[in-house]
């Protein structure tokens, strides 16, 4: 427990959590910064680039672990179920219409890639070596979750326009590409690769991170001034609690794998995690009668900094403590 | 300068329609249109800005189509086709061309 | 298809001034609008362009919106109590808008 | 609120003739207009898209110029001496402009 | 004055300089290089998130400074004071309106956060160790010369429309809440935080200067071959001659605080330079009638040119023969 | 040949060709990946910027060469002549009219940088050390071309306008510009210039080429998969011909002129090399009724993956086997 605080503590002071908080609070008093759209996406594929190339030369390093497969399994089998608990959880909490209740349940089944980076920097941080290929476990629980999410919607009503070409413009997605593909252009070129390239990947990876996270605290915040109002109590509520629901689901199942205790750590920080970029992209085209205020609030504005500041450490602390670390 | 009528329609629609909107315009028989960056905006679901945007999810865009005007009904049924539930506007004005036979 | 009349109303304004300008909409119930970015232009005021610009300090912005014929002046008054002494353009068309009860 | 007529010239061209264009209404005594930026479209020259493209060389940008109804003709024959062999779409359509001493 | 020449000579020969010239060049042969919008704003956001950073952790470094008080004061009453000087400068040389007169004041009563990053860098390399807190100094003095301006018209004519909302919207621009933030969160956490981004906002800065200062270059020519014809033999005086008298008031102010040489140089550096992004866009806000081309011109087309390239090193030349350095 | 062998798998092998490879991919694959433009405009005048530099630097280090203004001779000529043999192997090969056919040539006889870059990466890392004045024959080489094609339309048919400005628009186009002016302040700062901004464009050098490429695949991938319809085999034929015949003029000129291996295989690079991005522009200006999809499909979509993947390795080999190296 102490552990947890101390952890806890550390990880609120780190340069990262006060850059998202510095963006938190500008957006609350309405200050005008902000960073341009093009920059933004720019850092974003800057880090995708460079956990998926290092996730990859770490699998290179390390060679390919027996464990792989089934930790990707473990990934998609998360992504499906994880949709069902939520679902069942909003309607519980809240009044939620079966459309929007799906629509949430979808962003809690997929993954937020830069919860990912930051809980790796804490788990880097504390001296564990987490499973390369855990990045490619992050890329496949990106998808699955909509599809458990529009078979909710159909089985109710009928509603849902699964449409050939969705599928294929999910798995393709910018994000789930680059991603893959750095990982294996990092696995073929592995350590030398990797030297060649780590100045720009690796040394200021944590000072892109910091601008990236001020950015996403201006969004974040902004997000949640809007919406205020969509916000009522019992669905607050859903956005703390299905975290460490979704962690310990995840904990489950990278036990079962067996996963190294940073690589628990990740998978649960993974399954904590709300998607607020593939997954709204997707509900709009699938789900247009969904509130996008409802489902982006929750993941961006609530979920997010929960699993950012708080979420992240006691992953890390139970992952440890299980691990008997 | 010789001018022949025509008819500027003006969407605005959600970015992640783009392609589904010009695919359909594009297989009704339009296509000429233009596609037009759109900063933010507000409408029936409130306000929203790029700038208030992780993604491409909520970010729109305006497509306008130059077309003759008894080509509009055909247009206006492609476009609502795939409007229809989005948010999203559609306006249509009088205008004149000059090269008709491009249209 | 049905439509109805509609006018079109394109403001462009210095983009310092877009906030208060959508408040002043606001507060006049108008209630929706798109905003498109401005490369550059040209006016009384002399030449300029997007890439001349070190800070937001000079560029425009363009407000379309699309409204009801009757509610034309209450939009208008409020657009120039803000535009007023400043560089920007206001011009206004017919329009067509298909679902009526929207604006 | 009193408003005067109008035409509202929209031009849509590629990036490279930008230049020439304005330089061209600037002789003919065109001195107002708002360039605006294009993501992509479609017409006889094919499909393009602002995100494919390496360099400059394919962009195009919309120009809009309100004038007076007299001055269209001048107008007119200036962009096309510009457009003329190159890709690219004139419309012209009527407006209310409201302080008519500015154009 | 030995030092002098030599200062200026390698200042001139700088990096940074040669690609603020090579801009200007640019600019003038009407090449159609630029920097798009969105980059150069990135870089911006980049120098400020830089040096308040580092200026935070070095007063963390250091520990406070009793003057650190002292001197946020003394910028603040510079910046209040700076404009009434320049308005009555103006009035004398030239024959501008009392509008377009207070205008141009209040960009010289505020900054130029450039400026000072350039200046920072030169005394820097001539091994002085300035106050880390400098950096909040120049923050504090971007916006009261706003206010100066805005009386100085008000009492001649009533114009000038101070809204309730222009305050809070200057107190509160992206530039000062991210130098401010940065600041802060460098001071927290330290030499830790430090060390932890250092790879990305100390070791590239150079060059991303030298990036940024070719792009200052290329608006900075544009503007001044845009508006030459506003540029008249008073105005262009008023632009040089008014530098050094700001920084003889700043060096007067910076003697009674107590400053350090590099710290004295610093606040000279801000006193002598003119601000070019908040201060016109809260005149475009405030003062509409005011000539826009007059204010930009003078203060991007002239003074930061002058300061960038003789300024500089004038004024650190002074500090360091004043505290007999 | 063997050595040649080796060359050419080491180079697919490198992530710089991957992430090549991999935009490539994703275009094919219809994702929705995209680099924004500003990001990939910034990223370009960072290579732009880093090279010229760089090479100033270098030439400052070795002194000027006296094969410095013969270099700059033959990289003139070498893009005056190529356009005629590109023209007449097109209408030897290929059923174009004069105006699309003299529109290709011209991209021929220019050069494509980050060609350019890729081959100084790979001349780099076998040990070699190309003059560093290479850069200002790069730009050397860009406009000549442009006339050369003009020339031949005018002959033909008349058609072709060579406005006024357009000579002076070419010949400072911004990357000319940014290039010459890098290399020109590299040479006079020098190592001590370098030293200041080595860590902004040296070490992080290969991993923003990767990101650029991955831009450049997906860019030309989308070309090529738009274009299919006009690339006939004739075409491809050409695309594929066109570069070996330019390396080999290369080559010639490079040896009367004495370069060392290094240089060597950078002008037959260069010579090999076509435009995309200067030239097109200029194209569509002097000659808007040559079909820009055809001149771009060839030079993006055909001969820049070829060089990046075949030929740079290949002109290396054959450098070092005619220098005895
Ligand atoms: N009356 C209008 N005039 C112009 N644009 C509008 C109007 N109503 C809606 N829009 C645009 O369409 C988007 C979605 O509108 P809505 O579907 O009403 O939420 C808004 O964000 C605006 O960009
Ligand atoms: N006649 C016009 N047509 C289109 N846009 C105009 C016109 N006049 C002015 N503008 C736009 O409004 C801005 C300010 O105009 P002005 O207030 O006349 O300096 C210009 O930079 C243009 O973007
Ligand atoms: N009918 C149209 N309506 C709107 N924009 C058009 C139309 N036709 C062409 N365009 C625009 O003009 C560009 C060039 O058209 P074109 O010269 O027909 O290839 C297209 O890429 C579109 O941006
Ligand atoms: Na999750
Ligand atoms: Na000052
Ligand atoms: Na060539």
């Amino acid at each position: 427990m102490d552990n947890l605080f101390a952890l806890a503590a550390d990880n609120l002071l780190s340069p990262i959590i006060l850059f998202f908080g510095l963006g938190f609070f500008a957006a609350f008093a309405r200050s005008d910064l902000s960073v341009p759209e093009a920059v933004a996406k720019g850092m974003s594929l800057y880090l995708l680039f460079a956990i998926g190339f290092k996730g990859g030369a770490s699998v290179a390093d390390h060679g390919i672990d027996g464990r792989l497969i089934s930790a990707l399994v473990a990934g998609a089998v998360l992504s499906f179920l994880i949709p069902f608990l939520a679902f069942a959880l909003l309607r519980v909490l809240s009044k939620l219409s079966t459309i929007d209740a799906a629509a949430v349940a979808a962003h809690y089944g997929s993954i937020s890639i830069v919860t990912f980076v930051a809980s790796s920097s804490v788990v880097d941080s504390a001296g564990l070596d987490p499973e390369g290929y855990m990045v490619a476990v992050a890329a496949v629980m990106e998808a699955p979750a909509i599809l458990s999410a529009l078979w909710l919607v159909a089985r109710s009503d009928g509603g849902g326009r699964m449409e050939a070409g969705l599928i294929r413009e999910i798995l393709l997605n910018g994000s789930i590409v680059l991603l893959v593909g750095s990982f294996l252009i990092g696995f073929v070129t592995g350590a030398e690769g990797l030297a060649m390239i780590a100045p720009f990947i690796v040394t200021p990876f944590n000072g892109v991170l910091c601008l990236f996270l001020l950015d996403m605290g201006l969004v974040a915040g902004r997000g949640l001034r809007a919406a205020r109002a969509d916000l009522r109590p019992p669905l607050l509520a859903f956005g703390l609690i299905m975290p460490p629901i979704g962690a310990a689901v995840g904990l489950v199942a990278g036990l079962l794998v067996g996963l190294s205790p940073g690589g628990l750590a990740l998978l649960m920080t993974l399954s904590a995690s709300a998607s607020y970029i593939a997954v709204p992209a997707a509900m709009r085209v699938a789900l247009p009668d969904a509130n996008p205020s409802i489902y982006l609030t929750l993941s961006l504005g609530v979920t997010f900094p929960f699993n950012l500041t708080l979420g992240i450490p006691a992953y890390l602390a139970v992952a440890q403590a299980i691990s008997g670390g | 300068m010789q001018t022949h009528d025509a008819k500027r329609v003006e969407i605005i629609i959600e970015a992640v329609m783009e392609r589904r909107l010009t695919d359909a315009l594009s297989e009704a028989g339009v296509t000429g249109y233009t596609v037009l960056p759109v900063l933010g905006g507000s409408g029936r679901s409130g306000q929203w800005s790029r700038e208030g945007q992780v993604g491409r999810a909520a970010g729109m865009v305006s497509v306008i189509c130059l077309i003759r005007p008894d080509r509009l009904d055909a247009l206006l049924d492609a476009a609502f086709a795939v409007v229809d539930r989005h948010i999203g506007v559609v306006s249509i004005s009088e205008a004149q061309v000059v090269r008709a036979e491009r249209f």
